[in-house]
C-alpha cells in the first residue's frame, strides 16, 4: 500500500504542489491529471525517490521509500518519457536486459513472446534504432508484460502509440489490477479501465495557486 | 547479486561491440600520442629509453580519459540510467560492473598493445615486463576514478574536458608510481616496493570508488 | 631573457617588491574588489526578486 | 514552526555576526601586514648566501602554508554539509575555494620569482612545487564543477562529494611526488631555514597571521553575498536593513 | 550566405558561454596534461626541453579531440541537425560556421597559452615563437579534420571503424609539421618550410573539410 | 504545390509502401494515418529529402525536390519526433535562432510574443532543460507562430500537449490553411480543424500488402 502525506514540491523558485495526500490500496489506480507544466512529471519521480521532496512523507507498506530502497525497488516498476532503451540492441536484448536489472530473468521464447504480443512480430531482432517511435515505445512498455512488480508508475505511457496499442495497454492494466496491483499514471489521451473505479489526482498550474485535489 | 554485475559487464561489451569504432579510436589515439615522440625527439635510443615509461603512462592516462566520457552519459540521455537506479540491488555493484567493462574495452586493449610500442622505444625485455604489471594493476584504477568523474559530471556542458580537469589530478600518484616501478628496473632499485603500492591502490580504489560513484550518480540525477 | 638576469642582480630589492609582493597585493586587491562587486550585485539581485514578488 | 527556525537560525546570526567581524580581521591584517614587512624588510638583515632574495619569503611561506589549509578547511566544511545537510557548512566551502585558489596561485608565483635567482630557472619539477600545482588544480576542479551545476543544492553536494575524494588524495599525491622526485636524482638546490634570524622569524610569523586574518575576512565577506543569494527568498533576508531601502 | 555563417558561430559560441567556465575548463586540461608529462618521465630539464613540442602539440590534439566528440552528436540527438540539413542555405558554410566556433573556443586559448608553458620545459624565446605561428596555423585544421571524424561517427555502422581509422592519422602530418618546425629552430633547419607546409594544409583543409564534413552529415543523416 | 506521384519506400527488407501518388494544392490539409511502423515518419522524412525514395518522383511546384533543394527548404518547414531545441538555451534564444536557420530574423518582442502565444508565459527565459515534456514540444511548435513556410509538415505535433494546447494547434492549423498553406501531419490523437476538408492518406501495415489508399 502507498501512502503519500502533505507532499510538497518545488522546482527552482516554483512551488509546484504543496498538501497532497493520498493513499492507494491493492487493485487501485489513479491518474494525475494537470496542463503542461503543472508537476506530474515531478511528482512520479518523487515517488521514485530520484527527487527530494520538499516536506511530506512517502511510505510503502509503512517504511519510508528512502530507507526501503531496494525493498520498495523490487516492487515497483517506473516507465518515464525516455523508453531506456539502447539504439545499438535489438527489442529481444533490450528486454532481456531491462527485465535483468529489475531482477527478473528472461530466457528467449518468453522474451520473444512477450514481444510478439505488443505487436512486434518481426521486428524482435532489429536494431532499436530502425523501429518507428511507437515501435519503441513498445518495446519499452514490453516490461509490463514480464514484470512482477506490484506497483506501476507510468508517465505517459500512450505517447506515440497507435489505438491498437491502445487498446493493449488498457487491457494490461485491467489484468494487473485484477491481480491486485497499483497503477498511477499520466497521460493527456483518454484511457479507460473496463470494470474499475479510476480515481484523479488534478494538479492545478502553479501560477493559480499550487494544490493539488482529489476526485 | 554478482548476477547483476555480470549482466552489466556482459551488456556493456555487446554496447561496445556494436560500436566497435569505439574502441578502436581510443586505441589508434594510443598508438599515435606514442608514436609521435619518437618522431619529435629524434632517434637517439638513449633519450628515448628513458622516456618509454613516461610517456607510455601518459598516453593511457590520456586515452582511458577520452573514453571516459561516454562511461555513464549515453545511459543517462535515453533513461536507462534511471531504470538502473530503480534496480532492486545494490548501485555499487552495478557502478562497479560498468567500471570492470570499461577497463576491458579501454584499458585491457592498451595493456596488450604496449609491449609493442615498448619495443619501438628499445626497452629492456624486464622493463617491459614490470610496465605491462604496471599498467594491468594501474589502468583498472584509472577507469575507477575516472567513474566519479564521470558521474559527477553527468549532464553538464563540457563534459569530457571537465571531467578530465576533475580526474587527472587524482590520478597522478598512479602515474607516479608506475612509472617509478619500469624506471626503478634500470636504476636498479626496488621494484616491488612501486608495484606493491600500486596494488594497495587499486584495493583502496575497488572499496570505495563503486561507492562513492554510486553517491555521486544519485546527486547527480536529482 | 638575459637582460633581466642581469637587471634583476642589480636592482634585488626592486625585483622582489616589484615581482612578489606588488602582484600579491594586486591579486588581493582585485579578489576583494571582486568581493564587494558581488556583494552590490546580489543586492542588486535580492531587491529585484523582492520587488517583482510584491507585484504579484 | 519550530523546524524553520532551527533551518534559518544558523545563516541568519552568521550573517549578522560575520558583517560585525569582517571590519576587525580586515584592519588587523593590514595593521600585521605592515609590521611584518617593516620587521622583513628594514629589521632582517640580509642573507649572507641568498642576499636580498629572500626576502619574498614573507609572502611566499605564508601564502604556500595557508592554500594547503584551507583546502582541508575546505574539505571539512564540505563533509559536514554532505552528511549533516546544514547549508551554512555548503555555503562555506564554496566561499572558501577561490581565496584558497588564490594563494595556491601566489605561492606558485612568488616561489617561481624566487626560483629564477636562485636556481636560474622559473620552474623546476621539484616534489614540493610539484604537489603545490597539483593543488591548485583541485582547487580549480572544485570551482569548475561548482559552476557547472546550475542547481546549487546539487551543486554543493556533488562539489562536496569531489573535495573529499581530493583530500583523500592529497596526502598520497604528496608522498608520491615526493617519492618520485627524491628516486630520480639528489634533489636540486633546497633553501636550508636552520640559521633563520630571529627578525626573520618573527616577520614571517606576523605576515602569516596577517594573511590568516586576510583570507578569513575575505571569505567571511564571501560567504555573505553567498547567504544572500540562496536565501533571497526567505523573509529575514528581506527584513535586512541593506535590502530594504 | 554569411549571414548563416555568422549565426552559427553566434550561436555555437553562446552555448559555449553559457558556461563561461567552459573556455577557462578548456584551457586548464591544457595545461594539465602538459604538466602530466613530466611528472612521468622525470624531472630532467635537458630531456624536457627536447619533449617540449611533441608534448604542446599532443595535448593540443588532444583537446580539440576530446570537444569536438560532441560537435555533431549533440545536435543530431536533439533533432537540431536534421533541422540545419532543412535550412535554405548552403551546409557548407553552417559547417564551417560550427568548425569556426570550435575553433575559437577551444584553439585559440591554448594557443595564447602555450608560450607560458613552454616556459615550464624551458623553451629558448625564439623556439616559443615558432610553437606559437605553428600552433595558429595548426590547430584549426585540427578543428577541421576532427569535424569529419565527427560526422563520420554519427550514425556509425560497420563501415564507420574504417573511416574513423582514416582521419585520426590524417592529423599526424599536421603533428610532424608543427613539432619539426620548432626542432628546426634548435637544429638549424629551414623553419619556414615547415610552416608553409602547414599554411598549406590550412588552406587544403579550408577548401574541402566543410564540403566532405556536409557529405559526411548526410550520409549519416539517412 | 505538392505533387507526388508513384511513391515507393523500403527500409531494411521491408517494403513500406507503393505507387503512392498525391496532390496537395494551397490551402488543402491532408493526414497521413497508419498504424505505429506503417510508414507515416518515413513518408514525411521522404518528403524533407532526408530518405532517398527506391521509385517515384516528388514535385514542388513541378520541380524536383532533390534538384530545387534549398529553394524546396525555404517554402517548408518540418517538425518531426524531435523538439530540435537546445537543453542549454532558455525558450526564447531556442526560437530566434531555429528561426533565424530557416531564414526568418527575430527580435526579442515577437519570440517573447510568439511563445506567450504558446503558453510559456514566465518560462521564456528558463533553461529548456528544466521546462516539462509538454512545455518543450511547445518550445519547438512556436516556430509555426513566427514561420513564413508554405508547406508544413508535421510529424506527430500533438505529441505531449495537453487538452488546451491541442484547440491552439488546431486554430494555427486553420489560420495556415486560410492564408493559402498547405500542410501534411500525423497523429494518434483526433484533430479537427474547422471549416476544411480533411483528406486522409492510410497507410497499411507492411506485412498486410503494401500500399497506400487515399480518402
Ligand atoms: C614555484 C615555485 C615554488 C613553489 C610552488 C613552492 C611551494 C612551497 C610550499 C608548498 C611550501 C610549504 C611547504 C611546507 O610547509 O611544508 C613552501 C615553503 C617554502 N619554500 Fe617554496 N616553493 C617554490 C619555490 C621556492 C624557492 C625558489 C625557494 C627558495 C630557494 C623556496 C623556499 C621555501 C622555503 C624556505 C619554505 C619554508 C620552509 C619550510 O616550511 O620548510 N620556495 N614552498
Ligand atoms: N529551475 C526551475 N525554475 C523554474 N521552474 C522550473 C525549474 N525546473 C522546473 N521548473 C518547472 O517545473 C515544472 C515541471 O513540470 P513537470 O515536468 O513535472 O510537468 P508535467 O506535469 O509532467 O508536464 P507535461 O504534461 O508537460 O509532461 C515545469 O512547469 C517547469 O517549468
Ligand atoms: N533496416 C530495417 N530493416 C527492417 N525494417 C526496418 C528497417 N528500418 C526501418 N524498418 C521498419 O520501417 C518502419 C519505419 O516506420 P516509420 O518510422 O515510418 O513508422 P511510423 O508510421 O512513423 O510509426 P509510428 O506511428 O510508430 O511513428 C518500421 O516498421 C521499422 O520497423
Ligand atoms: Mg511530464
Ligand atoms: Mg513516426
Amino acid at each position: 500500500m502507498l501512502e503519500v502525506s502533505n507532499l510538497a514540491c518545488s522546482r527552482g523558485d516554483h512551488r509546484l504542489f504543496s498538501g497532497l495526500s493520498f493513499e492507494l490500496h491493492p487493485g487501485q489506480i489513479m491518474q494525475v491529471q494537470g496542463e503542461n507544466g503543472s508537476g506530474k512529471t515531478s511528482l512520479l519521480r518523487t515517488l521514485c525517490g530520484f527527487l527530494m521532496p520538499d516536506e511530506g512523507d512517502i511510505l510503502w507498506n509503512g517504511g519510508d521509500i528512502r530507507e526501503l530502497e531496494e525493498e520498495y525497488y523490487a516492487d515497483m516498476l517506473y516507465l518515464g518519457h525516455l523508453n531506456a532503451i539502447k539504439d545499438e540492441l535489438s527489442g529481444l536484448e533490450n528486454l532481456r536486459i531491462s527485465a535483468g536489472l529489475s531482477g527478473v530473468e528472461l530466457d528467449e521464447k518468453e522474451a520473444i513472446a512477450a514481444l510478439r504480443r505488443m505487436g512486434l512480430k518481426g521486428r524482435e531482432l532489429l536494431p532499436t534504432k530502425v523501429l518507428s517511435q511507437g515501435q519503441r515505445r513498445r518495446v519499452a512498455l514490453a516490461r509490463l508484460l514480464v514484470s512482477d512488480a506490484k506497483l506501476w508508475v507510468l508517465d505517459e505511457p500512450l505517447a506515440a502509440l497507435d489505438v491498437g496499442a491502445v487498446a493493449l495497454i488498457q487491457e494490461l492494466i485491467a489484468e494487473h489490477l485484477a491481480r491486485q496491483g497499483m497503477v498511477i499514471f499520466t497521460t493527456h489521451q483518454p484511457l479507460l479501465v473496463s470494470g474499475m473505479e479510476m480515481r484523479t489526482l488534478t494538479l492545478t498550474r502553479a501560477g493559480s495557486g499550487a494544490g493539488g485535489r482529489m476526485a | 547479486m554478482s548476477g547483476l554485475f555480470m549482466l552489466v559487464i556482459r551488456r556493456d561489451l555487446m554496447l561496445a561491440m556494436r560500436r566497435r569504432a569505439d574502441v578502436l579510436t581510443t586505441l589508434i589515439f594510443f598508438v599515435m600520442v606514442v608514436s609521435l615522440f619518437p618522431l619529435g625527439v629524434g632517434p637517439e635510443m638513449d633519450m628515448l629509453r628513458k622516456m618509454a615509461p613516461g610517456v607510455l603512462w601518459v598516453a593511457a592516462l590520456l586515452s582511458s580519459m577520452l573514453s571516459l566520457g561516454r562511461l555513464f552519459s549515453a545511459d543517462h540521455l535515453d533513461g536507462t540510467l534511471e531504470q538502473m537506479m530503480l534496480a532492486p540491488q545494490s548501485l555499487s555493484m552495478l557502478v562497479l560492473g560498468k567500471m570492470a567493462a570499461h577497463w576491458m574495452v579501454s584499458g585491457l586493449p592498451l595493456v596488450l598493445m604496449a609491449p609493442v610500442l615498448g619495443i619501438q622505444f628499445d626497452m629492456s625485455a624486464e622493463a617491459l615486463g614490470i610496465l605491462i604489471v604496471g599498467l594491468l594493476l594501474g589502468t583498472p584504477i584509472l577507469s575507477m576514478i575516472g567513474g566519479i568523474g564521470a558521474a559527477l559530471t553527468l549532464g553538464l556542458r563540457g563534459g569530457g574536458v571537465l571531467l578530465s580537469l576533475l580526474v587527472l589530478p587524482l590520478c597522478i600518484p598512479v602515474l607516479i608510481f608506475g612509472t617509478g616501478a619500469v624506471e626503478a628496473v634500470s636504476t636498479g632499485l626496488s621494484v616491488a616496493s612501486h608495484l606493491s603500492l600500486l596494488g594497495a591502490l587499486l584495493v583502496l580504489a575497488l572499496a570505495f570508488t563503486p561507492w562513492v560513484t554510486a553517491q555521486a550518480l544519485r546527486i547527480s540525477m536529482e | 631573457m638575459n637582460g633581466l638576469d642581469i637587471w634583476m642582480r642589480e636592482n634585488p630589492i626592486t625585483y622582489v617588491v616589484l615581482g612578489s609582493y606588488a602582484v600579491a597585493f594586486l591579486i588581493f586587491a582585485v579578489e576583494i574588489a571582486m568581493v564587494r562587486h558581488k556583494r552590490k550585485i546580489t543586492l542588486q539581485q535580492v531587491r529585484l526578486m523582492r520587488d517583482a514578488g510584491d507585484e504579484e | 514552526m519550530a523546524i524553520n527556525w532551527f533551518k534559518y537560525s544558523a545563516p541568519t546570526t552568521f550573517y549578522g555576526l560575520a558583517g560585525k567581524l569582517i571590519p576587525w580581521f580586515g584592519i588587523s591584517a593590514a595593521i600585521l601586514f605592515a609590521v611584518g614587512l617593516y620587521i622583513g624588510f628594514f629589521v632582517a638583515p640580509t642573507d649572507y648566501q641568498q642576499g636580498e632574495f629572500y626576502r619574498i619569503i614573507f609572502i611566499h611561506v605564508p601564502s604556500s602554508i595557508i592554500s594547503m589549509f584551507l583546502y582541508l578547511i575546505m574539505a571539512g566544511y564540505a563533509a559536514m554539509g554532505l552528511i549533516f545537510n546544514t547549508r551554512l557548512s555548503s555555503m562555506m566551502a564554496t566561499a572558501i575555494a577561490p581565496t584558497g585558489a588564490l594563494f595556491a596561485f601566489i605561492s606558485l608565483w612568488t616561489g617561481a620569482l624566487w626560483g629564477k635567482p636562485m636556481w636560474g630557472a622559473w620552474w623546476v619539477w621539484d616534489a614540493r612545487l610539484t604537489s603545490e600545482l597539483i593543488l591548485l588544480f583541485l582547487y580549480l576542479g572544485y570551482i569548475a564543477l561548482h559552476a557547472s551545476i546550475d542547481d546549487p543544492r546539487r551543486a554543493d553536494r556533488a562539489s562536496a562529494l569531489l573535495a573529499i575524494v581530493g583530500s583523500v588524495n592529497v596526502p598520497i599525491i604528496y608522498f608520491s611526488v615526493q617519492w618520485w622526485n627524491t628516486l630520480h636524482q639528489g634533489s636540486t638546490i633546497k633553501f636550508s631555514g636552520t640559521s633563520m634570524h630571529v627578525a626573520m622569524q618573527q616577520a614571517m610569523f606576523i605576515t602569516l597571521v596577517a594573511c590568516w586574518l586576510y583570507a578569513i575576512a575575505v571569505i567571511l565577506a564571501r560567504v555573505r553575498s553567498i547567504i544572500l543569494e540562496r536565501e533571497r527568498h526567505t523573509k529575514w533576508i528581506t527584513e535586512l536593513p541593506e535590502v530594504k531601502n
